[in-house]
């Protein structure tokens, strides 16, 4: 009994260390076999690509801990950019542009926060339905046709070496900041509990209500910021851009070891499960397998990880 | 002769790393009410799933009437006329009461119609003989705990079971209540069943039972009959060494009025007109029967009801309550009933248990500081007794009792001006009963104002300052802390003492 | 009377003709501009135009919406169908009730509908394609494909056509990959990206879907191999303009659109007048000109490849 | 409190009257603005086409009922219809087709109660991989060509009318069968039970997790039924078909009332809310309402019918 408190302090980051060591086996069977893989400027492209969605992972994430689910991201996303490049068009400052689009994915992730939290609705339902409705709205409204930006929203109007380095250090700082705030910010610690048993939480004088609106809010808010992430990466917004997001960052969560049914996992999971999936798609084409793959592989790679999270409880249980 | 109806021998289980039952060997006659007793986290409530089929034995035989057993599961165990009733009443909360009771007692088969109309019947007849007064058409999540607790008994009678297995039924039953069962059980024994009884009220054990098996750390220290040790050969025996006497030191000097009612009055949950003083340095105890309302009233002070009328103060100032978290920060701290629902958070450390409703003060600018958190769990865990690997180890290793003292900790942690305690000592057994005891003492000599509610009335007697009685959300009667028993049940049931 | 005056004919010239108008999918930009020709017909025509169809492309949908246009006792029906069979019960339902039925951008079943506004053919399109294809990259050399999802079923005709084509007459032409995008132009940029990387002696890559013309261009670009990886593709000039200006895309082959939707309104007015009947050999539409006829078929004309010097010229 | 029991009985059906008079205001409404949309061929043919979706909704409310999720029945219907029209291309009797439809269905459905009650993982995770995967494996396999069916599959040989007819009828019988059930017989009382609480039932004896196996298979099995309606509409199968049939049946699901948390709710709500849902799209064509509004729609009744919920719970709590 006295010698669980270290065991149990190696088998934290066990989840961590498996995905690791998945992704060196990926990394290094690549090595050998497609050495084209390691060029830096694609490499560089594949991260900055993901970037966006690293962001609204670690939101879903805290989502996910509190107990809740958001399917509407991929929605809020999509009205996210559209709003930015058509501010952006009218040559709004850059920095501008991001608060806004941060503002008003808040305000997305108020709405369902408000309807999960202040009416006690099951998420999965409030999302599935404002999915639906801003998906719908958004489609009304532009009618398929991409937003032109000006020329100096690429990349921030720095080169496109430097662009693609701030979104990738942008994205890593959010990380950065979630992990360690997930370590040690008491409103972490409560999020934790919320999703442990809301109830619970609420007769210990946590504002379980409140800290469940909030997660949503957040999530809006990265959803927001990685919107401008995606939008800085390219000239035009395609209007359906974020479709299917909602199920990637489910999965990266999943894979990176977050219990569905909340209060556990960390966001470094998170960072590497995203990486796993991220890096099957370019893999396939380095390895000229058939694309048809990537997505079986995908489901595949979750149905292993929550397996194996199973197994893992099973042997401490039992 | 009686026969033996169940005989285990060297039951072993481990949960992970703890060993919570290690080679026990218990048997069960026909006729008989068998007594388990022990400390919380002794292993009572494991062994019986273990004869329910709930957990499976890591080792270690059952023979029921002479025929070894094979893996049990708890389908297969009611087909042998093994019926439970669990300490967590098992009921399904969006069905009825009625579905309740039928699911349980109907032959499995999937493809049998359902006889609503029998259904109903039956269920009103096991109702009627507990002497419960619940509706059948009741939904369950609208029962208070000891009303699911009737449901439950009411199941366990009519699944006409060979061995009936009741872990603390009592709990949270009031004496009315638990005189009706007493004389259920009895009426068992005379019809040859076999009984085995799990209670950490002595009296009970002492007024029921033929044998009493102790448990002490997952090792029975052997069977004897209730008679026949007394008392405290029992309390030797759980415990393992002599306890101390247990009268507790009440020395109050009032102080200032921390707490005050005044004509608090809730239309939604039936409070009526309360008006209530507690003082620094006071324990205020709280007894009536259930459904007397005292839950209800906690709640208010907690925000987690609305009053409808009639106002708070918290040191002489008028305070409104909206919300948990108001009361936290008036001070008021609240132990709630149901600790397995509401009190811990079952998959989290006991650390942060611990440290959840003080995170204002432990950690302000809202930074997490490891250490002085687990200074605080370390404290807790000492000061209150808990048993358990280390302040890391997640809330759901802990036995029952021991979840309560965490739930009590988490709340002392928060050094609150008022605490409200309710049923703070249900489930929890006699040795940490009495360690409790001594710890709401203690606080209150170093000046917090207490409200105990508190079902168990030598409890009740022997903490309280002044003893409040309510009885249908009213408060009928404000004793001295010398009241008797006999008193404090009249003015519950609404026969005038004043 | 090749140039019908508005409500002259078997209309009654007190109630206005009514056409609908059916994309495969709403809120596609590829549809919208097909629709802006349709509305600059209706006005000519004074006809009234309605434009519906399923959120996204269903053929269950569409069927429904044309039983509830016979319902609504529309004039003439314009379809682009998303399943030839699964469409063509419904049409011939609307002919039977003497509702005139025009197909247009994809085809039904030749007995369920009057004419078919044919802007291009899987063969016309598949071999312009690899034509210009083949014309950018000389006679041998790697190319790969970035279609709209595996599935498609009008990208793998196209498809099918590409090889046909490049099997036939560039034999040392190769496509190394195809890769879906899902219809989004974020995912064709990384899928680009990966392509590129993956296999260096690129030098071609064929965007089928329009949302992937301007995602690969954009990979290209980034990759910094703007010329040495050509794009081209079938989409919307305005999407590209950007690319074809800075020559990351070489050229954007599509029909013009909106002459498409002139032309079906135009079409389903007169046969709903009856003006225009089973056998014509030319057909004059407004103010765009006259149009062959082969059978059923109303031909648009050939594709039209943009490229950076006649892409001004457009706005759709 | 002893009031409260006549109170309940009359509640019980309190959501499928609401929804009854919400579908009643809407043909009214139509009635008196669009008499149009009452003519027998269209209706016809719109509850025909609804017919395979009502039977995959009732499959799916056992399993929300049993508190599970299942978003791979999309996946799970077009293999089925594609797996049913390459038999029936084969000239197989359509009825052998059927029940090989049904078979695959219900063995799709338990992979994922295997996975689900046996490795006891979560079932949004589990068929969030399935769906994927068996999407994926169908593209892969069949590179998105339409399967064409032989002419007498098409309305089973029969006319077209008749053909509608028995769809419909076999439709509402498997709907009528599977609400009685839920009524009378003690399995279906036992689904209600683990949905309530999974582990009470275990300890009540009820075999929890083969339960929840078999609402996933037949779940499984209804799709395969319902994915020959469906073949049987048209001459030629799309292997697209099924796209977002999971969030159809849960809307509906959810709209007739049964509660995402399992335990309750009835199959004739599903129905109602099927109903519902269904006529938006042609109310609106025959209004000469934009159509894009038909999901914002969709999500509102969502919203609105969960928000309802709430409310009269709420109303009942205190
Ligand atoms: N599911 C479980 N997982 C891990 N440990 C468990 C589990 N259930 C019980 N234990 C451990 O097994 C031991 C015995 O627990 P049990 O519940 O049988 O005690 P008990 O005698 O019933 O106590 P109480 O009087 O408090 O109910 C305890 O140490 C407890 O922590
Ligand atoms: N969630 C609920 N819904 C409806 N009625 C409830 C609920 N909880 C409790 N009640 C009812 O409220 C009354 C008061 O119950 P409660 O158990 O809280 O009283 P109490 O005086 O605190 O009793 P005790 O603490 O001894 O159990 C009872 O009649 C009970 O049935
Ligand atoms: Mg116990
Ligand atoms: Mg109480």
């Amino acid at each position: 009994m006295k010698a669980s408190k270290t065991i149990k302090n190696a088998s934290r980051f066990s989840r961590e260390i498996t995905l690791g060591i998945g992704l060196l086996i990926i990394l290094a069977t690549l090595a050998v076999v497609a050495p084209g893989f390691y060029q830096a400027q694609p490499l560089l492209s594949l991260l900055t690509r993901e970037a966006p969605s690293l962001i609204v992972a670690c939101g879903m994430a805290w989502v996910i801990i509190c107990r809740q689910i958001d399917i509407s991201v991929g929605s809020q996303f999509g009205l996210c950019s559209v709003c930015a490049g058509l501010l952006a068009g009218m040559h709004w400052p850059i920095a501008l542009v991001g608060i806004c689009a941060m503002a008003l994915g808040a305000l997305l992730g108020w709405v369902n926060g408000f309807l999960v939290a202040g009416l006690r609705l099951p998420s999965i339902v409030v999302t599935l339905a404002t999915m639906v409705t801003l998906r719908e709205g958004l489609r009304w409204k532009r009618q398929g046709e991409f937003v032109t930006l000006p020329d100096t929203v690429q990349w921030f109007g720095f080169s496109q070496q430097q662009g693609q380095v701030t979104i990738i250090v942008v994205s890593l700082l959010v990380l950065i900041i979630l992990a360690v705030t997930a370590r040690h910010l008491s409103l972490a610690r409560d999020i934790y509990a919320v999703g442990s048993d809301a109830e619970a939480a609420r007769l210990a004088g946590i504002p379980a209500l409140r800290i469940t609106c909030f997660v949503f809010v957040l999530l809006g808010a990265l959803t927001g910021l990685a919107a401008i992430l995606n939008m800085a990466q390219a000239p035009q917004v395609d209007p359906k851009t974020g479709t299917g997001l909602e199920l990637k960052a489910i999965a990266a969560v999943v894979v990176g070891g977050v219990s569905i049914s909340g209060g556990r996992g960390s966001l470094w999971g998170v960072f590497l499960g995203l990486l796993l999936l991220a890096c099957i798609s370019p893999a396939l084409t380095h390895l000229h397998v058939e694309a048809y793959w990537e997505r079986a592989i995908h489901g595949g790679i979750i149905l292993i990880a929550v397996a194996g999270d199973r197994f893992k409880q099973g042997k401490e249980n039992s | 002769m009686p026969s033996t109806l169940l005989q285990l021998s060297g039951i072993t289980k481990c949960f992970g790393e703890v060993r919570a039952l290690r080679g026990v060997s218990f048997d069960l006659q026909a006729g008989e009410v068998h007594a388990l007793l022990g400390e919380n986290g002794a292993g009572k409530s494991t062994l019986i799933k273990i004869i329910t089929g709930a957990h499976l034995p890591d080792g270690g035989s059952i023979t029921l009437n002479g025929n070894l057993l094979g893996p049990l599961n708890p389908a297969f165990a009611r087909t042998l006329g093994i019926a439970c009733i669990y300490q967590q009443p098992a009921l399904f909360k969006d069905l009825t009461v009625a579905e309740n009771i039928g699911l349980r007692l109907e032959a499995r088969g999937a493809f049998k119609k359902v006889d609503w109309v029998g259904q109903r019947k039956q269920a009103e007849t096991l109702l009627q003989l507990i002497g419960a007064d619940i509706h059948p058409d009741e939904e369950v999540k609208e029962l208070s705990m000891p009303e699911q607790q009737m449901v439950e008994i009411a199941c366990a009678l009519g699944a006409k079971a060979r061995i009936i297995i009741m872990d603390e039924p009592t709990a949270s039953l009031t004496r009315k209540e638990q005189e009706l069962l007493f004389k259920v059980v009895r009426k068992l024994r005379t019809d040859g069943m076999g009984i085995i009884y799990i209670s950490h009220r002595l009296e009970e054990i002492f007024a029921l039972s033929d044998r009493v098996t102790v448990l002490r750390d997952g090792e029975s220290v052997g069977t004897v009959r209730a008679g026949a040790v007394g008392e405290k050969g029992l309390i030797q025996r759980m415990v393992g060494r002599e306890l101390a006497a247990s009268s507790i030191q009440k020395n109050f000097t009032p102080g200032a009025i921390v707490l005050e009612l005044r004509n608090l009055t809730c239309k939604e949950n039936g409070t009526k007109n309360v008006s209530l003083e507690v003082r620094a340095g006071e324990v205020v105890g709280m007894a009536g029967m259930v459904g007397a309302g005292r839950t209800e009233l906690a709640q208010i002070l907690f925000g987690l009801a609305t009053p409808g009328g009639g106002t708070i103060l918290v040191n002489g100032k008028p305070t409104e309550i909206k919300s948990p978290s108001d009361a936290v920060k008036c001070g008021i701290a609240y132990v709630p009933e149901d600790r397995r629902r509401h009190g811990v958070m079952l998959e989290m450390a006991i650390q942060s248990n611990i440290s959840m409703a003080s995170h204002g003060r432990l950690f302000p600018g809202g930074w997490l500081h490891e250490g002085r958190e687990n200074e605080e769990a370390l404290r807790s865990i000492r000061e209150l007794g808990i048993k358990t690997s280390g302040p890391l180890a997640l809330a759901n290793t802990l036995s029952g009792g021991n979840q309560q003292k965490v739930a009590l900790g988490r709340w002392l942690a928060t050094k609150p001006r008022v605490l409200i305690l309710d049923e703070p000592t249900q489930g929890v057994d006699v040795g940490a009963k009495l360690e409790i005891h001594k710890i709401i003492r203690e606080l209150a000599a170093s000046g917090m104002a207490i409200l105990m509610i508190s079902s168990d009335l030598p409890e009740v007697i022997a903490v309280s300052d002044r003893i409040a009685v309510m009885r249908l959300g009213e408060l009928v009667a404000m004793l001295p802390a010398d009241a008797t028993q006999q008193e404090i049940m009249a003015a519950a049931l609404g026969q005038s003492v004043l | 009377n090749k140039s019908p005056e508005p409500a002259s004919g078997p209309v009654s010239p007190a109630k206005k003709m009514t056409i609908a108008l059916m994309p495969k999918s709403k809120g596609n930009a590829y549809f919208i501009s097909c629709k802006k020709g349709a509305d600059k017909a209706a006005h000519e025509l004074n006809v009234e135009l309605i434009f519906d169809g399923p959120t996204d492309p269903d053929p269950a949908r569409q069927n429904e919406i044309i039983e509830n246009w016979i319902t609504l006792g529309v004039d003439a029906i314009a379809v682009a169908c998303e399943n030839k069979e699964g469409i063509s019960t419904a049409l011939r339902k609307a002919k039977g009730k003497g509702i005139k039925v025009i197909t247009y951008d994809s085809d039904a079943a030749t007995d369920s509908r009057d004419f078919f506004v044919n802007q291009a053919t899987a063969q016309g399109i598949g071999f312009s394609l690899m034509d210009e294809a083949a014309r950018l990259m000389g006679p041998e050399g790697e190319f790969a494909i970035i279609t709209a999802s595996l599935t498609a079923a009008n990208m793998n005709e196209w498809q099918k056509n590409i090889e046909a084509r490049r099997a036939k007459n560039y034999p040392r032409l190769k496509m190394v990959a195809l890769r879906p995008c899902d219809d989004l132009k974020d995912k064709a940029q990384s899928e680009a990206t990966a392509l590129m990387a993956a296999n260096p002696n690129l030098k071609l890559i064929m965007a089928i879907c329009s949302p992937a013309v301007p995602g690969a261009a954009e990979a290209v670009k980034q990759a910094g191999k703007t010329g040495k990886v050509k794009v081209i593709g079938l989409g919307l000039p305005n999407e590209n303009k950007k690319y074809l200006k800075e020559g990351v895309t070489e050229s954007v082959i599509l029909w013009k659109t909106e002459d498409l939707g002139y032309l079906t309104i135009y079409a389903a007015h007169s046969l709903a007048n009856g003006a225009l009947k089973a056998g014509a050999k030319t057909f004059k539409a407004g103010t765009i000109g006259d149009f062959e006829i082969q059978g059923d078929n109303i031909l648009l004309g050939k594709p039209f490849v943009f490229n950076k010097d006649n892409v001004d010229q457009f706005d759709f």
